[in-house]
């Protein structure tokens, strides 16, 4: 990326804008059960935020926010929290994904819905971490040149 | 937990690739043992579920516990339990032989990505195989197909150009495939595949429908690379490394033909296929055309890996061929033609592999006997698989032809019984050419003395114990199946007849 | 008439759409242009999912009150929503490899016009 | 001219793959009909339709009001387990394509962009 043209407007704004995105997308991807969202648009929010802050400010600061060597591993991990719910169900003896057998809740629509939420964070983390690896990726070459 | 074991090959795979980005970040090693566990517990278990299968019957494991139309399921019968088995077996194969040839042929910060690639490939494949739900068929497809275009891309200077043709073939691919779901979902209202079988059994084909099995048809033609629709198939088979190139020969259009099997045969039913649209007419005189084709194409090929590419084309043909025919003795000969397929491809692949391993080249017309001298093994196995993929009788290609031929003179076809003839004759030729080459042209005097004087300064002729493992195990597979063919036909196949042929 | 028009027109736009996105696979000789196409041929098929889930009078299907009996013809079909979620991803995923791709591409041969770039590793074979 | 011939060839098969799909969707019911099978309570057969099962139970099953969230989550949770995958391999493909090897200094990156130049001149 260029380092040279660094706008403080721009930057002023992007530093303003981007806490707000992410709580956004914090509220997107756990307001998931009762209003339109959930963890794949909170995640692309997320990512949004992160990138808005290496697209206005140096990518210095970016990689201080959000190193690019974390984004495959925090996205395995994302789709890791995932399959390992749908394992924990299985372990306690139902099928993969099962939530019912999960022991969070008593009742079992709870059940589902706490297995749900889990789900969702996963999802919200893997999403983010891997949207912006993919960014980061796609600029290598000017990084280096 | 055994009665998870249905969902377990796919879900192990699966696993492993997410898993190996997070072990395996410091240590480049672990990736490699961690792929190769794996691949052999999967084996393990769909082995088990071939046998579950055998003495149970159909079996359905539903995702989440919900009953199948509501949610996603698996089914597990002979077919997919067959089919399971053979590309597993393939896969852990190809592991093997992997492990030096990608340590020469990639660069060591690159194995960790590689091999989560090639386990989220084997779980997309598995997926698409055990599944009984049209959408989770479409997202497992994309797995497979996505991963694959990231190994093709990591092979010499063309790759990635190969790799971005198969991308846009391959998305058009799915979206006619996830466009004919559509379709069948607003004529039926489900999108389980059971539950579509029974509903179109007692609705009058429209339309809509007729159209989704075209776009179906399409989409997974291009997937098995059936003749008009094969561009991007020599191009990435010949760019790819030679481990990529093993694992996606064998596995990559199978699970296309393996798809059309299941949703044309078990899901739309014989007689949609045959009287409402001629899909199954059709699917036969393309592949009868492909077949001939890719023989012809072959013969003129000078570099092993692309004339290899060219006859996986003829080769899907007898899988299409098969199937079109609509007979017992046709859909016998084509599954036993996706096992026998699998493994001749396989050791062909990795016998070039080697050879490029050796003389860093693996170019028809650069060969003599030296290559006869300087690596025994190898060539016995390209021959043996040659011998096997012209159909010669102790080996497994043998039979597969001959169930054929039976099928097609059962519907009386003799067209048909023509090109499989004829086509042999090609085969024997275009492999004849390098057998010849290999074992009977003398090399010229000046030439012998400096590969002799290569080979000693390499200190080793033949390729080394984990490359020539793989390859021998594979050689003797085709003559050992051969040899169990009956076993196998009476056993599996004949229990995974749809209904109706 | 008018009544079977009002009930196809988005189908039959939508399904234009997707030729839209097919010509520009097809025919364009760049290789951008032709991700775009791709793009632009998958949202087609979203599209399309879409618009087939409309139910008149019915509204988004997210449950307002739930306490009275629930009205299956009251909400809006949300299958095809949830499988076109799904499809997004994928159409995401695919873009990004493919214009990993391309950058790949760009870094070997300096070009991303489908004629030059054939007449350039034609040129390569040739040495 | 070749080149013509086959651009023809290219724009004829478009109009008639695209005269196919407008045949097709003639066939559909028409958009919102609540007696097309999509809409109904049940098939032919009988069996439930999963999208009016969704619409009635998904409060009752997940204590979820949003139905979207509920399907994508646990009636067809593998779909979406599929569809994190795929995000991750496109997230693979893309750090094993396009990253290079780290450097700590700027001779031995330009050490690497040499090797990738000779093997494009290769």
């Amino acid at each position: 990326m260029k380092e040279a043209e660094n706008n403080p407007i721009v930057s002023l704004i992007a530093s303003i804008v981007s806490p707000f995105i992410m709580l956004f997308g914090l509220y997107v991807i756990f307001h998931g059960h009762y209003s339109p969202g959930g963890g794949f648009q909170g995640g692309t929010l997320l990512a949004a935020s992160i990138i808005l802050i290496r697209l206005a400010h140096s990518s210095h600061t970016g990689q201080l926010q959000f190193p690019s060597k974390l984004g495959t591993p925090l996205g395995s991990l994302g789709v890791f929290i995932y399959y390992g719910t749908g394992l924990a169900a299985l372990w306690w003896g139902g099928q993969f994904l099962n939530y019912a057998f999960l022991p969070l809740a008593e009742e079992i629509s709870l059940r589902r819905s706490w297995g749900i939420l889990l789900v969702e964070i996963g999802v919200g983390l893997a999403v983010m971490a891997i949207l912006v690896s993919i960014f980061d990726d796609l600029l290598e070459e000017e990084n280096h040149d | 937990m055994l009665s998870n074991s249905p969902a377990l090959p796919p879900l192990i795979y699966l696993l492993t690739g997410i898993f190996i980005p997070l072990a395996a970040w410091k240590w480049k090693k672990l990736s490699f043992w961690l792929a190769l566990g794996a691949t052999s517990v999967a084996t393990l278990f769909s082995l088990f579920n071939l046998s579950q299968a055998l003495s149970q019957g159909s079996i359905s494991y539903r995702f989440g516990g919900w009953i199948p139309p509501i949610g996603i399921e698996y089914v597990l019968d002979p077919l997919s339990g067959f089919v399971t088995s053979v590309i597993n077996f393939i896969a852990l194969v190809v592991i093997i032989y992997a492990y030096r040839s990608v340590a020469q042929e990639i660069e060591e910060f690159r194995w960790t990505p590689f091999y989560a690639l090639v386990m989220l490939f084997l779980s997309g494949a598995n997926g698409i195989i055990m599944t009984g739900d049209f959408f989770n068929l479409y997202v497992f497809l994309e797995i497979a197909s996505l991963s694959l275009y990231g190994l093709i891309a990591i092979g010499d200077k063309k790759s990635p150009v190969a790799a971005f043709r198969y991308l846009i073939m391959g998305t058009v691919a799915g979206g006619f495939y996830l466009l004919g779901v559509g379709f069948t979902y607003l004529v039926t209202g489900s999108l389980n595949m059971g539950d579509v079988h029974h509903i179109l059994f007692n609705l009058s084909p429209s339309p809509p429908l007729i159209v989704a099995m075209t776009l179906m048809l399409i989409g997974l033609g291009i997937k098995m690379a059936v003749f008009p629709l094969h561009g991007w198939l020599p191009d990435a088979y010949t760019h790819a490394p030679s481990s990529v190139s093993a694992i996606m020969a064998p596995i990559g259009t199978k699970i296309g033909a393996y798809a059309i099997a299941r949703i044309f045969f078990f899901i739309f039913g014989v007689k949609l296929i045959t009287q409402v649209i001629p899909a199954a007419q059709v699917l036969s005189w393309l592949s009868a055309i492909g077949i001939v084709y890719g023989s012809i194409m072959a013969m003129a090929q000078n570099e092993i890996k692309r004339m290899l590419a060219y006859s996986s084309i003829a080769q899907v043909g007898y899988i299409g061929l098969g199937l079109g025919l609509v007979s017992p003795y046709g859909f016998i000969g084509a599954l036993l033609h996706i096992l026998n397929h699998g493994l001749m491809k396989a050791c062909l692949f990795l016998v070039a592999g080697n050879l490029r391993h050796q003389l860093g080249h693996s170019r028809i017309d650069r060969l003599d006997d030296s290559i006869r001298r300087l690596m025994p093994w190898s060539s016995a196995s390209f021959t043996l698989a040659a011998l096997a993929m012209i159909g010669v009788p102790p080996t497994v290609g043998f039979f597969s032809k001959w169930y054929l031929a039976l099928g097609t003179i059962e519907t009386k076809n003799w067209l048909f019984l023509a090109v499989i003839l004829i086509s042999s004759l090609l085969n024997a030729v275009y492999f004849f050419r390098v057998i010849e080459r290999m074992y009977f042209r003398r090399q010229k005097i000046a030439k012998a003395a400096k590969n002799n004087f290569v080979a000693q300064k390499m200190g080793k002729r033949e390729v080394s114990l984990s490359l020539l493992l793989p390859t021998l195990i594979l050689a003797l597979a085709l003559v050992v199946f051969g040899f169990l063919n009956t076993w196998i036909i009476k056993t599996i196949l004949m229990k995974a007849l749809p209904a109706g042929l | 008439m008018i009544e079977f028009f009002l009930g196809h027109y988005a189908y039959w736009f939508v399904l234009i759409l997707l030729a839209i996105g097919l010509y520009g696979m097809i025919i364009k000789h760049n290789l951008v242009k032709k991700v775009i196409g791709l793009s632009i041929f998958q949202v087609a098929i979203i599209l399309f999912f879409i618009a087939s889930s409309t139910k008149w009078k019915a509204t988004v299907p997210v449950l307002a009150n739930h306490h009275e009996k629930i009205q299956a013809a009251a909400y809006i079909n949300p299958l095809p929503h949830t499988l076109m979620l799904t499809a997004i991803v994928v159409g995401v995923a695919t873009s990004g490899v493919a214009f990993a791709l391309l950058i790949l591409t760009y870094r070997r041969y300096k070009t991303l016009n489908e004629t030059e770039l054939l007449k350039r590793m034609s040129e390569e074979d040739a040495e | 001219m070749k080149e013509r011939r086959l651009r023809i060839i290219d724009y004829s098969l478009l109009l008639i793959f695209l005269a196919l799909l407008i045949y097709a969707s003639l066939g559909l019911s028409p958009r919102g009909d609540l007696n097309s099978w999509v809409n109904r309570e049940e098939s032919v057969v009988h069996s439930p339709n999963a999208a009016a099962y969704y619409i009635r139970h998904a409060y009752h099953d997940t204590h979820s009001p949003n139905m979207v969230t509920a399907i994508l989550a646990d009636y067809r949770g593998y779909d979406t387990l599929g569809e994190e995958t795929v995000i991750l391999t496109a997230g693979i493909i893309c750090f094993l394509l396009l990253r290079r090897k780290r450097r700590k200094n700027k001779k031995d990156n330009n050490k690497e962009i040499k090797a990738e130049n000779e093997r494009s001149r290769k």
